[in-house]
């Protein structure tokens, strides 16, 4: 066998991008490893033997190279992916194979295998390689094609490209044309030289740009698989996730700021696009309803909103500084707030916790029966807190309801926040004031305890998120209302009548995708109710718009995003919309035709009395 | 040079629009023109939960910053728990929050 | 010829008829309700010279019963596609004050609307609801007006002088009551208005505090207790009443929005269509006063039309 | 209409035979003016009898809530005693707050008789003595604007070209407007003098504010801040018009006017007027005296906090630099040490050693 030079000029333009690609890829995922949180390179160590890494192999194969998850959102879409990337890959696999197959198990550089056929001067070529090229030239077609219709690719909108991505993009789009031509006319130098040149300029742009993921998406699996996750501040994970980011797009459809509101440039890709190159802006980090419904559609699976979430924090510079202590008036003893009134000469409220409690002492012996008892079982001192929230402390009905549910079911109920309670802390979290947040979320917790509650119920879920996420409530048991509901009926304990009024509920979107609760009161309202879905629903419904995650949407547009999930509820045919959330209630209530309902006042609406 | 007489020059209490530097006034509007749309009626206030505890007024203090009197308006603004039921009661519809947010940036640490 | 219709038998409804009558035209009446009058039946005293309204309706509804006006009762007007001329004097709709749920009107006892209060001094019943006399009673004015979160961008204009007015009533009623009346602005317009509410601060002893009630709760004794902010002040209040008045504004009858006439000077009464007309509070929040007058004008323009067509 | 408003508040001011009623205060301030207001009216050949017997009206003790009403009205009759017993009618008062009080006084027994009968019975309780109320009473700034014109004539020079800041004490008429030439808003009286003896006044923003003086605000000193406030913020309202000069009919706002010059200089390092000089304040009596050619220093104009010497020069009055602090026979009478506003070296061309 002959021997070959495996050289020609026209490789440099590959070889000096291939070794820019890599000096610039082992730089990056070294440092960011580096700097990797002490606890994060624990899990590293602890999982790295262990069948995770086996799954990560596996779900790179999936999702890295066949983009299982792209095909779920169309299957053209995910045709176009896997043609570049599976096509790709078994073209430089298939490749080698040719390579040894021709020239046995010897050293071949590296170009020699890319420019086999240059080399080898065409003699020796397998069908199956052209096949290979043609497959992935298909994805090519459709990837043109999606630039000018992407509306057949089941996308609307696609993403706006970074100077980086136009050249990487550029480049890889001549990559295989020129391909095919200095193959199939092996003889002419220009062809050779040009798809040298195309793959220079690719792999030098490729760091640079969204194709990055390619590289990074690999990494990323593995570390989550092994149990690292981002968290409420910045740590170095969070690059993997940064430019694990493809810029797909697929995250902007769902968006209600776009959809809706005309926001076309604070979607999670031009988010993390943004982050990843320093630029962000309060602005972008600011304007989303962190919603979940992109979150729940990324192909990558990045927590996209964990990712904003810590941005804000990192962009907020107020220091926690016990800016809040003036709140200890309310949660160190609650009784205080009565004599604050007292010594300001305004009006004084008997508290009203004695009230309730007595009442529901005297109904202890309730004929609805044996809740009272069912709990003394289990518990020596059942007591339930019930937390209404700032949202609900303005919707006076949810708490008349929640009144008339808790006399019905004969529990000890202490009102938490009725008298005036301070907030959960979940809001000032949103803003990424993480520290003034623990503090709130520490006072609140103080108070909790110092009730000595069981059991703590919510209306709000807002309130709910933060509670089950970051508070440390030992010994007491964290409930929605919906929950409570569908549990008391469950048991029993309400006596509900049941009728053929068609309900059409509304997720809310942090009990839904945020806490996972989608059944509780979807079981609460056929009870009551017949139960009709909107198109959008479950872990796709629509945000009402109000979400306290967004700090820069006006009146207007949240207005404008009501009325498109109004309308989605007046298409379903039902006679009332009900929801689950003070805030959704509000937001909704506003402009819909249709009356727009808590769940707990249907629910008190149905209560048998007798 | 100076010398202590044991008393001080009080400072004239007059909002003084001649001196008053209103361009960081006018940048805030001009981020936020839902802002000077304010009849203030005051829910805000009285539905604060920061407000019916401390000094915080948000709407006397956002007033204030509207009229170049900036001094203290970051240290109130810190009191509020962005909890929002300001904006829910809010009659004009203003983004409340957001006017927390962007005054405490512009006068702030952000 | 076919007969000029007018929709709505409030009183800009009635003027409109009469003096179409007066200039020869035959009008027909065509009332939604059962009864000719609109909101003046519910209505009690007038602003400001404390007029009876059943004095005023009944001028009206016995001119229309001897002028043989043809009027046709519990009947909706649809047919808008007509040539004839139609008058549109719908009026408005009260605004339904339980869409403002943070001042609890459906949910306490004893929070009312202006409706209400109005409805109750006709009915010879004004008290709480176990029949006894409020010691506090608070009024909330612009419910329902000038509220982006109700989609009622609008001043309704008439209710400051009507919270005015009742406060005063019912401080006349009960003389040791105390009354607040809690507003954003007082918009006196209209001749009289002014010195009925200096009479209300000076002489009825009302107590006027500038800031909007942001939420009303029970409390334990079954009152009500209020949050508002006194803006003069610049510090939060709140206060326990025995009865809350919500003052009420007015929604429009198009769908929620007045109509909109062709412009607001010489085409006040007039639409986009040559023979539609407007008369009265269906384009705007209007006094009763004010709707009587445009009845006239609208009238005017019909027997223009018809002159100008024939 | 301005001019109408000025003139629809004319008062009756006597034309002689004036019963002097004495200032506390100015005789130690600016001990030459009173001496000098007796010089005027001797050259206009007015009948004016200085009584030693006369004292402290109380004002001060009266606004500081120390003195009584009563013994107010007391006091206030035994000046009236006096005069009756001296055979005058008319008083001439050097005091702004000597006049309102008497105005008020007077008010006050006009509308409750029952005081004055009080007042009456005190008095003769006390010293025996019985009076008359005056037929007149005006304040010696009225006095001069009254007889503006006769001085006008007799005058050696004039204001022409000088900007001058008028300063009207608020007890002259803010108490009782019809009072006061020009009532409380257009006040006339010293305005007028400067018209007539060819100066140019300035009207400035804050030209009705009070001195700031206030008695309580000044004489207690955790109050002290507020008062030297309201001179500064007169002080910085008339400065864009540079004026020369300012002229006060009041004890207290021409010693607070020219005083708080120094504690600003000294407190918070700044200055007015030319240069930094301050802005000199003359007494009406002085400017008077100025235009009839009287000597600054026999009117001690020496003991201004401000140097009065730029003044003098741009009125191109001959004077003695170096007899600025000679009192009577030549004597020593001591000089203040460099002071903020006062520590140009240039203005102390006389440096007097023991």
């Amino acid at each position: 066998m002959e021997i070959i030079s495996f050289y020609s000029g026209f490789v440099i333009p590959f070889l000096v991008g291939v070794s820019v690609l890599f000096a610039v890829v082992v730089y990056k995922f070294g440092r960011w490893f580096v700097r990797l949180p002490v606890e994060d390179r624990r899990l590293v160590r602890k999982n790295f033997f262990s069948r995770a890494t086996v799954r990560a192999l596996g779900e790179c194969f999936m999702e890295c190279l066949l983009h299982r998850k792209i095909w779920k959102v169309n299957p053209t879409l995910g045709y176009m992916h896997t043609a570049f990337a599976f096509g790709w890959f078994l073209l430089i696999v298939v490749g080698w194979v040719e390579t040894v197959a021709y020239l046995g198990w010897r050293f071949v550089p590296l170009q020699g295998h890319i420019f086999f056929k240059f080399f080898t001067g065409g003699e020796h070529h397998w069908l199956v390689m052209d096949i290979l090229l043609w497959y992935v030239l298909s994805g090519l077609v459709l990837a043109v094609y999606k630039r000018f219709r992407s509306r057949t690719l089941g996308m609307r909108r696609t993403t706006k490209l970074t100077f980086g991505d136009r050249v990487a993009l550029s480049s890889l789009w001549f990559i295989f044309p020129l391909r095919l031509l200095a193959e199939n006319f092996s003889g002419v130098m220009a062809f050779w030289w040009g798809y040298s040149i195309a793959l220079g300029i690719f792999f030098v742009a490729m760091p640079f740009s969204r194709y990055m993921h390619i590289f990074t998406e690999v990494p990323l699996i593995f570390l989550r698989r092994w149990g690292i996750r981002s968290g409420e501040r910045e740590s170095s994970f969070d690059h993997f996730q940064l430019e694990a980011c493809s810029r797909c797009g697929i995250c902007i459809d769902p968006c209600q700021l776009q959809r809706d509101a005309g926001f076309r440039d604070v979607q999670s890709a031009y988010f993390i696009r943004d982050r990843r190159y320093n630029r962000l802006t309060r602005r972008v980090a600011d304007n989303c309803l962190m919603c979940g419904r992109c979150e729940g559609r990324c192909p990558v699976g990045l927590q996209l909103d964990t990712l904003r979430l810590n941005s804000r924090h990192t962009l907020s510079g107020t220091p926690a500084d016990g800016r809040f202590e003036y709140a200890r008036k309310i949660t160190n003893n609650p009784v205080i707030s009565n004599e604050c009134e007292k010594s300001t000469g305004q009006t004084v409220i008997a508290s009203e916790n004695e009230a309730i409690c007595s009442n529901s002492q005297s109904s202890s012996s309730h004929p609805l029966g044996g809740r009272g008892e069912t709990k003394n079982s289990q518990l020596s001192t059942p007591r339930i807190g019930f937390f209404g929230g700032c949202m609900t402390l303005l919707s006076p009905r949810i708490l008349q309801s929640m009144e008339q549910i808790f006399a019905a079911s004969g529990d000890d109920v202490w009102w938490a926040d009725r008298n005036g309670g301070i907030c959960c802390g979940r809001p000032l979290k949103l803003s990424g004031d993480i520290d003034a947040a623990r503090d709130m979320m520490q006072m609140n917790t103080q108070l909790f305890e110092a009730q000595g509650i069981t059991t703590l119920v919510t209306s709000c879920p807002i309130c709910l998120r933060v509670f089950r996420e970051d508070y440390r409530l030992e010994g007491i048991e964290v409930l929605h209302h919906s929950e409570y509901i569908a549990r008391l009926i469950a048991e029993g304990c309400l006596s509900l009548r049941d009728s053929d009024e068609k309900m059409t509920y509304h997720d809310p979107c942090e009990l839904g995708r945020g806490c996972g609760i989608y059944d509780a009161p979807r079981q609460v309202l056929a009870s009551v109710g017949e139960l009709v879905e909107p198109a959008e629903t479950r872990s796709e419904a629509l945000c009402c718009g109000s979400s306290l995650a967004n700090f820069v949407v006006d009146d207007a547009s949240q207005v404008a995003m009501a009325r498109a999930v109004g309308a989605a509820f007046e298409a379903t045919g039902a006679a009332r919309v009900v929801t689950a959330c003070p805030l959704c209630k509000k937001a909704i209530g506003r402009t819909s035709s249709l009356p727009t309902l808590d769940l707990a006042e249907v629910v008190a609406e149905k209560l048998n009395n007798d | 040079m100076a010398i202590d007489f044991g008393y001080s020059v009080s400072q004239p209490r007059a909002v003084d629009l001649d001196r008053n530097d209103l361009s960081l006034a006018r940048e805030i509007v001009r981020e936020m023109p839902e802002f000077s749309a304010c009849i203030a009626c005051g829910g805000c206030t009285a539905t604060c939960t920061a407000g019916n505890l401390t000094s915080f007024n948000f709407r006397l203090v956002q007033t204030l910053v509207r009229r170049g009197e900036y001094a203290g308006a970051y240290a109130e603004m810190n009191k509020c728990m962005l909890c929002g039921k300001c904006r829910l009661v809010c009659p004009r519809g203003i983004n409340t929050r957001g006017v927390v947010r962007l005054i405490k940036r512009k006068l702030g640490d952000y | 010829m076919k007969k000029v219709v007018v929709v709505g038998g409030g009183v800009a409804g009635m003027q409109t008829a009469l003096s179409l009558k007066e200039r020869g035209v035959e009008p027909v009446i065509v009332e939604r309700t059962g009864a000719l009058g609109g909101k003046l039946r519910n209505f009690h005293l007038l602003f400001p010279s404390m007029t009876p309204a059943a004095e005023v309706l009944k001028s009206f509804t016995d001119q229309v019963a001897s002028s043989g006006i043809e009027v046709r009762l519990n009947e909706e007007f649809s047919d808008f596609s007509t040539d004839a001329p139609i008058v549109i004097a719908s009026g408005f709709n009260v605004f339904d004050a339980r869409l403002k749920e943070e001042y609890g009107y459906g949910i306490y006892d004893n929070v009312y609307t202006t409706v209400d209060v109005e409805r109750m001094f006709n009915e010879g019943k004004v008290g709480l609801k176990d029949g006894s006399v409020p010691r506090r009673i608070a009024f909330v004015h612009c419910v329902g007006s000038r509220d982006e979160k109700v989609d009622q961008r609008h001043c309704s204009k008439v209710c400051c002088i009507t919270g005015v007015k009742q406060a005063m009533e019912l401080a006349s009623l009960w003389p040791d009551a105390e009354i607040f009346n809690f507003y954003m602005d007082i918009r006196m317009f209209g001749p009289g208005y002014e010195e009925l509410y200096q009479q209300a601060q000076q002489e009825a002893g009302i107590n006027f505090i500038r800031g909007r009630v942001s939420e009303a709760s029970p409390t334990i004794d079954g009152r009500i207790q209020i949050k508002a902010e006194d803006t003069l002040i610049g510090r939060p209040m709140k206060m326990t009443v025995d009865m809350l008045v919500l003052i009420v504004g007015m929604r429009g009858t198009d769908g929620g929005k007045f109509y909109r006439p062709r412009d607001l000077f010489g085409g006040s009464v007039l639409s986009d269509r040559p023979n539609v007309f407007y008369a009265g509070a269906a384009t705007a929040p209007k006094t009763v006063g004010e709707s009587i007058a445009e009845g006239v004008m609208a009238a005017e323009k019909v027997v223009q039309y018809l002159n100008d067509g024939n | 209409m301005v001019l109408n408003s000025w003139r629809e508040y004319e008062k009756e001011i006597a034309d002689d035979r004036y019963y002097y009623a004495r200032s506390c205060i100015r005789q130690n301030f600016f001990p030459g003016s009173e001496t000098t207001f007796l010089r005027i009216m001797r050259q206009l050949g007015k009948d004016v009898y200085d009584d030693p017997r006369h004292t402290s009206c109380t004002g001060i003790g009266y606004h500081t809530d120390i003195v009584p009403l009563d013994t107010t009205m007391a006091v206030v009759a035994r000046q009236f005693a006096l005069m009756t017993e001296a055979g005058y009618e008319n008083m001439a008062i050097s005091c702004i707050t000597s006049f309102g009080l008497y105005t008020e006084i007077l008010e006050t027994w006009h509308e409750f008789p029952e005081t004055e009968q009080r007042a009456r019975e005190n008095l003769f309780k006390a010293t025996g003595r019985e009076f008359r109320k005056p037929k007149n009473i005006a304040h010696t700034s009225d006095i001069v604007f009254h007889n503006r014109e006769a001085i006008r004539q007799m005058a050696v020079r004039d204001l022409k070209g000088l900007k001058v800041v008028e300063h009207i004490g608020c007890h002259y008429a803010k108490i009782f407007p019809k009072s006061g030439i020009g009532g409380s808003e257009f006040p006339y009286v010293l305005a007028g003098m400067v018209e007539a003896w060819g100066g140019q006044v300035v009207d400035y923003p804050e030209r009705r504010h009070c001195c700031g003086f206030g008695f309580r605000n000044y004489l207690v000193k955790a109050n002290r801040g507020f008062s030297i406030a309201n001179s500064r913020k007169k002080l910085e309202s008339m400065k864009p018009y540079k004026p020369d000069f300012m002229v006060a009919n009041c004890p207290g706002c021409a010693m607070f006017l020219d005083k708080w010059q120094y504690a600003l200089a000294e407190m918070e390092n700044t200055t007015y007027g030319a240069d930094g000089r301050g802005i000199p304040v003359l007494t009406y009596e002085e400017m008077a005296g100025l235009v009839l050619g009287y000597d600054p220093w026999e009117m001690g104009m020496q003991m201004h906090q401000v140097d009065v010497e730029p003044l003098l020069d741009k009125l191109g009055v001959d004077y003695d630099p170096a007899a600025k602090f000679l009192g009577r026979a030549g004597k020593y009478i001591g000089a203040p040490k460099p002071a903020g506003v006062n520590s140009f070296e240039g203005d102390r061309i006389y440096r007097i050693k023991n």
